[in-house]
């Protein structure tokens, strides 16, 4: 699993030692990153300690985009919290509701039909390119590389589209309901689907063009924000970050959900955990993700797309942890039901809270302007980190 | 009447810059027209910074103020002039008011000796390349300054940068200027210049652009001084001091207004300095392709064709795009604005074709097009790179590019010396 | 018309000499007594320029070169010794530097 | 290039490098003494052009308005002004010292007043076009370059100056 040889990020103590040596003993700098900041995605205030440029230590304050999700889902029916789970990780909406439709489902112990299995895969899968296009657009952008995100957004589009058609929402999508999918396929998903993936196979090449090979991409992401295999395991850092960190953790392989087991993909790991490798990792899973929706399209089974779930739900008295990969990490529904029509207690373990954590870690030792490109690589989602 | 047309005649074949004719008038009307040209250089940059790098980002750019937003930078500039002028309460008010005019001041008087002619300079100095580095050096002062008088962090911190890569970069810059001072050295009475005419004359002279001098050592120099340019006007890939994503906008977030658009005509007005460095230095100045090899009455004739038929090719442009104008009434007004404008460019273009003109704006066409190259560079470098970290930066400046300059420094010297001597061994043994 | 001949110079050079004088002898801020320091030197470099385009020589010009060299090194020195003061003591004025050691 | 309208300049010049110097010594802030300095150097570059010395002006602005000022100000910057600001300016001795300086100003307006004569009033005319070259001959050359070995020294101080600079303000060595 963890390579023993990896970097483990120096610790607070040493840094105290290096301080000493510096140049021209000015005071220690406090400097407020945000919450309005162009760098922080969103309303992330992080209180950085400095002394000069580099990083001494930081810390995050969370908690601008509260809107309490969790208690609105014990305040709604199972059905009427469906569209909620959209509001928290808004760039991947519909890994969101597929985590959330499957625990409820697990709980209510039904089964979605093959048909709405396969299609909510390719859903799902779309919705992981979608949010990796975002993601690299922004990171580079942070980064100084201003051209990739136009191209990322660009490719986006031909995604949202497919979102559109299907349901008629482009980003808080609602797409699938607990028990299966409301609306059939639409004429034509199929082949726009297969348009998609051969119109976005060169595109991802052209982003690795512009970025891969970069000198200066190279330089200020190689050996940046390094975090072990160990650390992360120990702080719950998943994801791509855990991935490139060299632990083949993926939940799709791991405990197989959604038909995932039917499906060949590979799960690329890094080897330094790196800025780069976090790269590099999220590159690949773009491909692999592209395959996995080819296998699916080709194998879309004729059925029907919805079991058989009571209009009332009252699940069972029990308790019920699922979790399903999203594209940042583990996202884990927790549902404690009380037998009524309503959640006792909800929690949502949401990836981009768990692995804003490692930040600290991540950035200490750095320089300033590393926190910016660890913050790009991290891949928070403020709606999700604050709920 | 006739007098005076006679007089601009004599004036305009004498073949001195007017500073060296010791002519206060036409001093004065080159420092006019040297300041106009280069306001409408920096307009004319703006608009096609942003349509270039749109095009390169697949979007559209500026479309809506005028045909294809050719009026856009104006309107710019009238909404900068018009905002409200804050000025922070806590700032240090003299030294914030007069930091942005430090920058623009440094950035203009260098084009006092940026020569488009032999003759169109405003003066010919005798330390004309010290003169450029040294002024454009003091663009510094004023960062600094800005960054300091706004009594915040992050503008103390975008100038503290800037300034620290302004300075470092300089060093690699020298050096690389000073190999092509030793390249011009190489003529009968073994002595050098610094004099911006006196450099382009001596590529003349040796025929050929002193990139090609010593190959590869004057084509290393010149890739030295064109890295350390875009790190002294402080643009993409060295755009830190400005990071918008660490820094906001460095050292001048806390400007608005008339004075954050000096800032921004220092910048570019600066970028167009030391492209016209790099020019002067390595490209021949205002040398047409090939002035040796293709001499003669004829290629004269047909390389003094080139700037009317650029205009031409320009209006063409326009006219082309008139044709693809959507034929919706809405759209009358901008048809109509870009024939006029395609009209206009013709013009120009029809008049450079006449003999007088055309002898006289060769040269100004060659230096302009040559600098027209490295602007478009910048934009290339603006949508390609990412930005490099601030130690990164630092290490090329000093652990990259001032070895390498010292290296190419001691070559060419060592070449200049011993290229005689071993030449003549060579023609002795063979 | 009137003539500029060297004495302006040298009036000149003298008027910037004495306000580099009473900067270095009266001020308490290191950072303006070095500036007072050069203004001294600028007069003494503005001199020698002046004589030597009185004798039409150059090795005035020469001379003010090694000056300018000469300031940027005590420029340099003199303000690294600044920041150790400024570190040790957190101040800068001169008449607190009245320990021979730390 | 002949200077044109020598005395109007001169005096323009004259004028601000002596007000340029009395804000040197007299600001509280550092920063703008630093800027009154910078102008005060500026206009004595232009000075060393009328003097048909414009590889001297070159060299003061590049090393002294762009190098050593910026120095300066980046100095000023790193150590906290305010406190420094906020206290007594001049030090105890400062009548003395003024009076030392008035006689120093006497002493100067006698050697000038008396040794008019001694100061030609034109000057010998340089060709203005060759002073680099010239110079450089001073420094360099082979048979008239009688400066070579005090280059060489200065190089070796600049050299030492560096060294001291570094040693002094690093912390720990």
């Amino acid at each position: 699993m963890t390579d023993p040889k990896t970097l483990s990020p120096p610790s607070l103590e040493t840094h105290v030692a290096e301080h000493d040596e510096t140049f021209l003993d000015a005071n220690e700098l406090v400097i407020n990153m945000g919450p309005q900041h162009p760098a922080t995605h969103g309303v992330l205030r992080v209180i950085l300690r400095l002394d000069g440029e580099k990083v001494m230590g930081l810390e995050c304050v969370i908690g601008y985009l509260h809107r309490g999700v969790e208690k609105i889902g014990e305040n709604r029916t199972y059905t009427m919290f469906n569209p909620y789970v959209d509001r928290m990780d808004y760039v991947a909406a519909v890994s969101n509701g597929l985590g959330y439709c499957e625990a409820v489902e697990k709980l209510l112990s039904v089964e979605a039909p093959p048909r709405a299995q396969y299609v909510r895969v390719i859903l799902t899968e779309l919705n992981r390119i979608s949010s990796h296009q975002l993601w690299l657009g922004t990171h580079a952008l942070d980064i100084g590389a201003i051209t990739p995100l136009f191209y990322t957004f660009r490719d986006r589009e031909e995604i949202l589209k497919i979102f559109e058609k299907y349901c008629g929402a482009r980003l808080t999508t609602h797409a699938f309901r607990i028990g299966g999918l409301q609306y059939e396929v639409y004429d034509g998903f199929e082949r726009d689907v297969k348009n998609f993936v051969s119109f976005v196979k060169p595109k991802i090449d052209e982003y690795e063009g512009l970025l891969t090979t970069n000198r200066i991409w190279l330089e200020r992401t190689k050996g940046v924000g390094v975090i072990s295999g160990k650390d992360c395991i120990a702080l719950g850092v998943t994801g791509p970050v855990l991935r490139a960190s060299g632990v083949k953790w993926d939940i799709r392989k791991a405990q197989p959900y959604a038909n995932y087991k039917n499906f060949d993909f590979e799960i690329p790991i890094g080897l330094n955990g790196d800025t780069y490798d976090r790269y590099l990792v999220r590159m690949v899973e773009m491909r692999q993700s592209l395959r996995i929706i080819e296998q699916a399209v080709a194998g879309i089974p004729e059925g029907p797309i919805m079991a058989k779930v009571p209009k009332v739900m009252k699940p069972p008295v029990g308790e019920i942890y699922h979790s399903i990969e999203a594209p940042k990490g583990e996202l884990g529904y927790f549902i404690v039901s009380d037998g009524s029509t309503q959640p006792y207690r909800m929690r949502v373990r949401p990836p981009s809270f768990v692995n804003l954590q490692a930040l600290d870690i991540m950035c200490r030792g750095q320089l300033v302007a590393d926190v910016i490109a660890v913050i790009g690589t991290l891949d928070i989602v403020l709606g999700e980190v604050d709920r | 009447m006739g007098a005076l047309v006679q007089y601009i005649q004599s004036y305009l074949s004498s073949d001195l810059t007017p500073g060296a004719a010791g002519n206060w008038f036409w001093a004065t009307v080159y420092v006019l027209l040297v300041f106009v040209g280069l306001s409408v250089a920096v307009i004319c940059m703006n608009w096609l910074e942003r349509k270039i790098l749109a095009h390169m980002q697949v979007r559209l750019g500026p479309m809506r103020v005028g045909p294809h937003g050719l009026l856009q930078p104006i309107a710019d500039a009238l909404k900068l002039l018009l905002k409200e002028d804050i000025i922070p309460a806590e700032a240090d008010k003299i030294v914030f008011w007069v930091a942005p005019f430090i920058v623009v001041l440094a950035a203009f008087t260098v084009f006092v000796v940026v020569p488009f002619g032999p003759t169109h300079a405003i003066t010919d100095m005798n330390i004309g390349i010290l003169f450029m580095l040294g002024v454009s050096s003091l663009s510094v002062l004023g960062i600094v300054t800005a960054g300091w008088a706004s009594n915040s962090h992050y503008p103390l911190i975008g100038a503290l940068r800037s300034s620290a890569q302004m300075v470092s970069y300089e060093v690699a810059m020298g050096l690389a200027v000073v190999s092509v001072i030793l390249m011009t050295s190489l003529n009968a009475e073994g002595t050098g210049t610094l004099s911006m005419i006196g450099i382009v004359r001596a590529q003349q002279a040796q025929g050929m652009w002193f990139i090609f001098k010593f190959f590869p050592l004057g084509l290393i120099a010149f890739a030295i001084f064109a890295v350390a340019m875009v790190a002294e006007t402080n643009r993409a890939p060295f755009d830190l001091p400005e990071a918008e994503s660490e820094l906001t906008a460095g050292f001048h977030t806390e400007y608005s207004g008339f004075r954050w658009s000096l800032f921004f005509l220092a910048e570019y007005s600066a970028m167009i300095a030391v492209s016209s460095i790099a020019v002067t230095l390595w490209l021949g100045g205002w040398l047409r392709p090939f002035p040796n090899l293709l001499s003669g009455a004829t290629w004269d004739l047909v390389f003094s064709l080139f700037p009317g038929l650029a205009f031409l090719f320009l209006a063409g442009m326009c006219f082309f795009n008139v044709a693809r104008m959507p034929k919706h009434p809405l759209f009358k007004i901008q048809t109509i604005g870009l024939a006029g404008f395609g009209v206009v460019l013709g013009l120009i273009g029809v008049i450079l074709f006449v003999p007088l003109v055309r002898d006289r704006v060769g040269d100004i066409f060659w230096f302009s097009a040559k600098v027209a190259a490295f602007m478009y560079l910048y934009i290339w470098y603006r949508g390609t790179f990412p930005r490099y970290r601030f130690d990164q930066l630092m290490k090329v400046g000093w652990k990259v590019l001032l070895p390498t300059g010292f290296a190419v420094l001691i070559l060419t010297a060592a070449t200049a010396f011993f290229e005689p001597s071993v030449e003549q061994w060579l023609r002795h043994i063979l | 018309m009137l003539h500029i001949s060297t004495l302006h110079y040298l009036v000149l050079g003298a008027a910037l000499f004495l306000l580099g004088v009473i900067g270095v002898l009266t001020r308490r801020n290191v950072i303006i007594v070095l500036m007072s320091i050069e203004l001294i030197l600028n007069a003494v470099n503005l001199n020698l320029v002046a004589f030597s385009r009185m004798w039409g020589g150059l090795h005035g010009q020469v001379f003010a070169i090694f000056v300018i060299t000469d300031a940027a090194a005590e420029a340099a020195v003199g303000l690294g010794i600044l920041i150790a003061f400024f570190r040790n003591k957190e101040t800068v004025n001169v008449d607190e530097v009245n320990l021979l050691k730390w | 290039m002949t200077p044109v309208a020598t005395p109007f300049f001169f005096y323009l010049l004259a004028a601000t490098m002596i007000i340029g110097g009395i804000l040197v010594i007299t600001r509280k802030n550092a920063v703008h003494s630093a800027m009154a300095l910078i102008t005060t150097l500026l206009a004595q570059a232009g000075l060393y052009l009328m003097l048909y010395a414009p590889f001297v002006a070159g060299v003061q602005i590049i090393l002294y308005a762009g190098g050593i000022m910026v120095l300066f100000l980046f100095v000023i910057m790193l150590i906290n002004i305010e406190r420094t600001m906020k206290e007594r300016q001049f030090n105890k001795q400062w009548l003395v010292g003024i009076a030392a300086a008035t006689a120093l100003g006497g002493l100067f307006i006698t050697v000038y007043t008396k040794g008019k004569s001694l100061f030609p009033a034109g000057g010998a005319s340089y060709p203005e076009e060759q002073n680099t070259q010239a110079v450089a001959g001073l420094l360099f050359d082979r048979h008239t370059g009688m400066y070579m070995f005090p280059f060489e020294i200065a190089s070796l101080l600049l050299l030492v100056a560096i060294i001291g600079a570094v040693v002094m303000a690093k912390k720990r060595i």
